[in-house]
């Protein structure tokens, strides 16, 4: 992977280096693919709100492998002269260097907004932005470790709105995210990286469990729409558990607290 | 205020004033505490934050450490690449170190391009590694003239609160200790470097280290350990790196003078707080 | 100065089969371009730009600092379509060339247009490159005139730009790209009413001597090609107060004729 | 991206739940503006086309338009991002006409988003064309598309995706024939007995180890027409855009209409003969909320009508496929 040539903000090392070249790649990607939970369950979740102290709200969730930071900071005032009635919500996503199987050169990069985009979609429509006219809430979300982009958009999602919740914005729900992906015929929940990557087709649900509303569908690969359907049930099933684990969580921090 | 109407101000209203007076008048917030010799968050001048460090719970990387000095949080990765060496040192490896302080750690951060700070931190932590000579280079040569290693070693802040310079390196240190490096061959007909999955070794690093961090205000009072709020009210702040026989590897001071008596305390300071956080790792 | 291909033979024809002083085929099209206040689709031969005129108006949000108070300011934006040359490159917004190309032509239209009538506001001037075969700059300058003319904005005159060449020493005109990269060349653009020159722009070497003849027929060319531009317009304008004067629905009877 | 007013979103908005509902241009809540298509606009490309959706009579003018066009390159497996099979990368990009009131930022990001969109989408593995190989293990192509978006008055991603297809259909991939080299006289035979063996099936010979270890490179052939059409390009999803009213939805938005209903539904659809429709993508887009028992007869409804866009787009992909060929093979006759 080329590191950017004489960025002098960094520490540089050589102008060209490459992920190792493993003799035994096949076998290990075998191995990952066996999934050693059943094709319903979601990998363990364990979520944590108000790490970042010098955050107005945070969260940190892990799910086996993928570790995400999430951050909230605001509302504070919107730096652009143009009058906004509403609050304006940016999510800005990061990448680790070290988050996947290959280095990521730190430059902002596609990926990093696509995530943001998809994330922003799932938790937009949960935040009464009304409420904050000419302001903006920044969500920062730092992935440290990277299993399966399909999950790392469920928690990061999660993450997110425990992190809104603990900030003490004002929301209509706590949304909480699953992802699917068809392996075979069968919909394997949460998937993990080598698992996504085998699967003909994926899909990220977000939904409002309270209010029984879904907030962000995002399909891609190919299926059926019955199955699609299906995915998207299952998801909504878990989600509903997921919300009792967030819930849960940021009921616990408060009564600590 | 009309203090006759209200009789008894209620704790949260206490706070809420702390907070403030804390916000508009930092320095004179921090001179009250320092007047009774003790810090805003009840440390004595001398006290340490607690430390915590986790190594090895990133599967991604090669080695990993999560250090968490009280608040101030620090991860670190290091990723192993297959490199050519330089021209001039054919069987030098690499080691490029690099801080990231994301917008995610503090709300003085903004997303974008390294801040100067982190540019500045990310300058002496290369220095520190690199004059410390914590890691032979040579032994990152695969081939010599052909294949080298070269470690990526990224560290990310995820909760700044101040003295991230001890943090990062401390994190930097643990994360290499826990790297392993596949074994490497290369092939000469193909030029191609073929790493093995089973078998790994860890790195043979040369020497053990920790730095230490003071603020000093007013000359006289010398606290350790700076937090985010301390940091830049502090007239003078000083890094003191020692390795592990108490041999002295550098100092760093910024600000105002001092006195070389302060200076020695510090040192010995340092000396004993490094062999504490060497008994951590 | 050898290319395989032989730009100009014995029979003085070129590689393309046109004569030395034969310009290419010259197409004009105003379709109007989703909100564009004026808009042409300029094509020369193989070489295509759209232009699209928006404004006089406020500037955007993030280049609002640079309007001036006694005078509108010209935003020209450059684009090149991956597909339109030979090599897909993509070429981003920072394009070193483009940004050139882009200060040329705002420069070329600065005395041009009667900026001081707009004061505190910028005529954006937009143009997207489809095809690319030779004379670019001629293309974009051209259709820009005609775009900054049916967007109603007061011009001191048109600006007509073609290049001109010289092989061995004959002087050719209209260059396609074989032709461009081949011989030395200069572009000329005319202010054709008052015969002012507006634009002279020569990258590479060429003869005194070669350069006034090449210069005359480039002077020459762009009196043509302002013949042919405004009769295109006043057809246009012609369309249009036939359309005002047949009042609404009159375009629909010739919407059935053209499918 | 049009801003109006709040009386404005109330008015539309108002109508388009009147019973029966009113849409400004008089159209019904599914019916579309006139859809124009042209393929191989663009001369240089492999293959293009241009789509616009509701232009005006009178000059062509006026209405979303959108140009697609796809480029082939030659890439070698294993370089950089060169993978065996080829591969497809696509992007889009706005001209500042389309857009006139977006800053430069915003504008890259719009048309960032556009084209995460597009290029998860048509480059999926699942969706790939098997012609894009060239060597097996060595020597493939680059798929390159662009999308260029001249103008939006309204329904973007349907004219996005309508011109992506008409241009993929519109690919025609060089053939090409593998050549070796060799010393010795008596393999010759052999030699040219593999070329024919690999002109004929292009797949098959990946099977063959001797083939593939000895085929060095490739070449172009001179043939009458610009190469074979990409495999399976009846498989190139149609997008449908459901814009989502409380009870109902309507298709084909006007800008006004966009601006006053925030929340659409993105469906992506491709229809084989032989395999129930597949369902290539699904996003929503905007603030606001759904729910299961809605997205599930969206879904259904968005079947239905991607169906008949489908089915409109593979009869005029078709004239069009007549009428091109008709040219090309007239040219070749006169040459």
């Amino acid at each position: 992977m080329a590191q950017s040539a004489g960025d002098r903000r960094r520490i540089n090392g050589p102008e060209e280096s490459f992920s190792p070249v493993f003799d035994d790649d096949e076998e290990d990607i075998k191995l990952k693919t066996q999934r050693s939970r059943a094709a319903g369950d979601i990998r363990p979740i364990f979520l944590q709100p108000g790490l970042i102290s010098q955050a107005n709200g945070s969260a940190y969730i892990e799910t086996d492998k993928t570790k995400i930071a999430c951050a909230v900071y605001g509302p504070r005032q919107t730096k652009t002269t143009t009058y906004s009635e509403k609050g304006r919500l940016n999510v800005e996503v990061k990448f680790t260097p070290f988050s996947c199987m290959r280095r990521r050169a730190p430059i902002r990069d596609a990926e990093d907004r696509s995530l943001a985009v998809s994330i922003h979609q799932a938790i937009v429509s949960s935040i009464r932005l009304e409420l904050f006219p000419k302001s903006t809430i920044d969500v920062f979300i730092t992935i440290i470790e990277n299993d399966g982009i399909e999950g790392c958009i469920a928690s990061a999602s999660v993450a997110a709105s425990t992190a809104l919740a603990d900030a003490g914005i004002e929301m209509l729900g706590l949304v909480s995210a699953c992802s699917a992906a068809i392996v075979g015929d069968d919909i394997h929940l949460d998937p993990s990286e080598a698992e996504a990557r085998a699967s003909s087709g994926t899909v990220i649900l977000a939904c409002m469990p309270a209010l029984d509303n879904v907030t962000s569908v995002w399909q891609s690969g190919h299926m059926t729409a019955d199955m699609a359907l299906k995915c998207m049930e299952r998801c909504h099933e878990r989600c509903i558990d997921i919300h009792s684990i967030v819930a849960q969580s940021l009921l616990e921090h408060r009564t600590a607290a | 205020m009309s203090s006759s109407s209200i009789t008894k101000p209620s704790a949260a209203d206490d706070t809420l004033r702390a907070q403030i007076f804390q916000r508009l008048h930092p320095r004179v917030y921090l001179e009250r505490f320092t007047a009774e010799k003790f810090r805003p968050d009840g440390r004595t001048f001398d006290e340490w934050r607690k430390v915590s460090v986790n190594v090895g719970s990133i599967s991604t990387a090669d080695g990993s450490a999560l250090v968490r000095m009280g608040d101030t949080t620090v991860v670190c990765g290091v990723k192993a690449e297959v490199a050519e060496p330089d021209l001039d040192l054919p069987e030098q490896g690499f080691l490029v170190p690099n801080l990231d302080l994301p917008a995610i750690c503090s709300p003085k951060f903004k997303p974008g391009p390294p801040t100067e700070e982190a540019q500045v931190l990310s300058d002496r932590l290369n220095e520190a590694l690199v004059t410390s000579g914590v890691l032979s280079l040579s032994s990152l040569c695969i081939h010599p003239g052909k294949a080298v290693w070269t470690l990526y070693v990224d560290s990310t802040c995820i909760n700044y609160d101040g003295n991230a310079f001890d943090a990062t390196l401390l994190a930097m240190l643990a994360a290499l200790r826990n790297t392993t490096l596949p074994k490497a061959t290369y092939d000469e007909e193909t030029g191609r470097t073929t790493c093995s999955r089973k078998n790994r070794s860890p790195l043979q690093l040369e020497r053990h280290f920790a730095s230490t961090s003071f603020g000093v205000l007013e000359t006289s009072h010398v606290l350790s350990d700076p937090t985010a709020f301390e940091e830049p009210l502090m007239d003078v702040a000083l890094t003191v790196i020692v390795d592990d026989h108490g041999q002295l590897i550098s100092t760093n001071e910024s600000g105002a003078g001092i006195s070389q008596e302060t200076l020695l305390q510090c040192i010995s300071r340092a000396k004993e707080r490094a062999s504490q956080l060497q008994r951590l790792l | 100065m050898s290319s395989r291909i032989e730009l100009l033979n014995a029979g003085l024809l070129r590689s393309d089969g046109r004569r030395p002083y034969e310009l290419r085929t010259l197409s004009i099209n105003f379709a109007s371009q989703g909100t564009a206040d004026g808009s042409v689709t300029f094509s020369h031969g193989l070489t295509e730009v759209r232009v699209a005129v928006l404004g006089p108006r406020e500037a955007k949000a993030g280049s609002r600092r640079e309007t001036l108070h006694d005078r509108a300011t010209l935003n020209v934006e450059v684009q090149l379509a991956p597909f339109g040359v030979g090599e897909r490159r993509r070429r981003g917004r920072g394009d070193k060339r483009l940004l050139e190309l882009a200060a040329t032509i705002k420069s070329t239209f600065e005395p041009v247009v009667q900026v001081h009538l707009y004061p505190r506001s910028t005529i954006d001037i937009f143009i997207h490159v489809l095809q690319l075969d030779g004379g670019l700059l001629p293309a974009c300058i051209n259709g820009s005139t005609l775009a900054l003319a049916t967007a109603g904005i007061p011009l001191f005159d048109f600006v007509c730009a073609i290049a001109g060449g010289v092989h061995g020493t004959q002087p050719l005109l209209d260059l396609t790209t074989v032709e461009e990269n081949d011989i030395p060349s200069i572009v000329v653009g005319v202010m054709p009413r008052t015969g002012r020159v507006t634009l002279v722009q020569m990258e590479t070497r060429l003869h005194m001597d070669r350069f006034e003849e090449v210069f005359r027929a480039a002077c020459d060319a762009g009196k043509v090609l302002w013949s042919e531009m405004r009769d295109a317009l006043r057809e246009r304008t012609s369309d249009l107060v036939e359309a005002l004067e047949a009042g609404p629905g009159a375009f629909a009877a010739k919407e059935v004729e053209e499918i | 991206m049009s801003s109006i007013s709040k009386s404005e979103k109330a008015y539309i908005q108002s109508s388009l739940l009147s019973d029966p509902p009113l849409r400004a241009d008089g159209r019904g809540l599914t019916d579309f503006r006139t859809v124009a298509l042209e393929s191989g606009v663009a001369p240089l490309a492999n293959g293009s086309a241009r789509v616009s959706i509701g232009r005006n009579a009178y000059d062509g003018g006026g209405g979303t338009e959108v140009v697609a066009a796809a480029k082939l390159e030659v890439e070698t497996v294993g370089d950089g991002e060169g993978v065996d099979g080829g591969r497809v990368v696509c992007s889009v990009s706005c001209s500042p006409t389309a857009y006139p009131l977006l800053s430069s930022n915003a504008l890259d990001d719009l048309q960032h988003d556009m084209t995460s969109l597009l290029h998860a989408t048509l480059s999926h593995p699942t969706i790939r064309p098997q012609n894009l190989c060239i060597l097996p293990g060595k020597k493939s192509w680059l798929l390159n598309l662009d999308v260029i978006i001249f103008s939006d008055a309204g329904n973007i991603f349907d004219a996005i995706f309508m011109a992506a297809r008409a241009a993929l259909w519109d690919t025609k991939v060089p053939r090409t024939r593998s050549v070796q080299y060799r010393a010795k006289k008596s393999d010759r035979k052999d030699a040219t007995q593999a070329m024919d063996v690999d002109e004929a099936t292009h797949t098959g010979s990946a099977l063959d180890t001797r083939e593939t270890v000895q085929v060095s490179d490739f070449e172009l052939p001179d043939y009458w027409d610009e190469g074979e059409p990409l495999d399976g390009r009846q498989t190139w999803p149609v997008c449908l855009t459901l814009n989502l009213l409380p009870t109902s939805h309507f298709l084909d938005a006007t800008l006004q209409e966009e601006a006053s209903v925030p929340l659409k539904l993105l469906v992506l659809y491709s229809f084989q003969s032989d395999t129930p429709p597949l369902l290539r993508s699904m996003r929503l887009l905007g603030t606001g909320v759904s729910d299961l028992v809605q997205v599930k007869s969206l879904l259904k409804d968005g079947e239905k009508y991607a169906r008949i866009v489908w089915t409109a787009l593979e009869g005029k992909l078709k004239d069009e496929d007549l009428r091109r060929n008709q040219k090309a093979r007239e040219r070749f006759l006169n040459r």
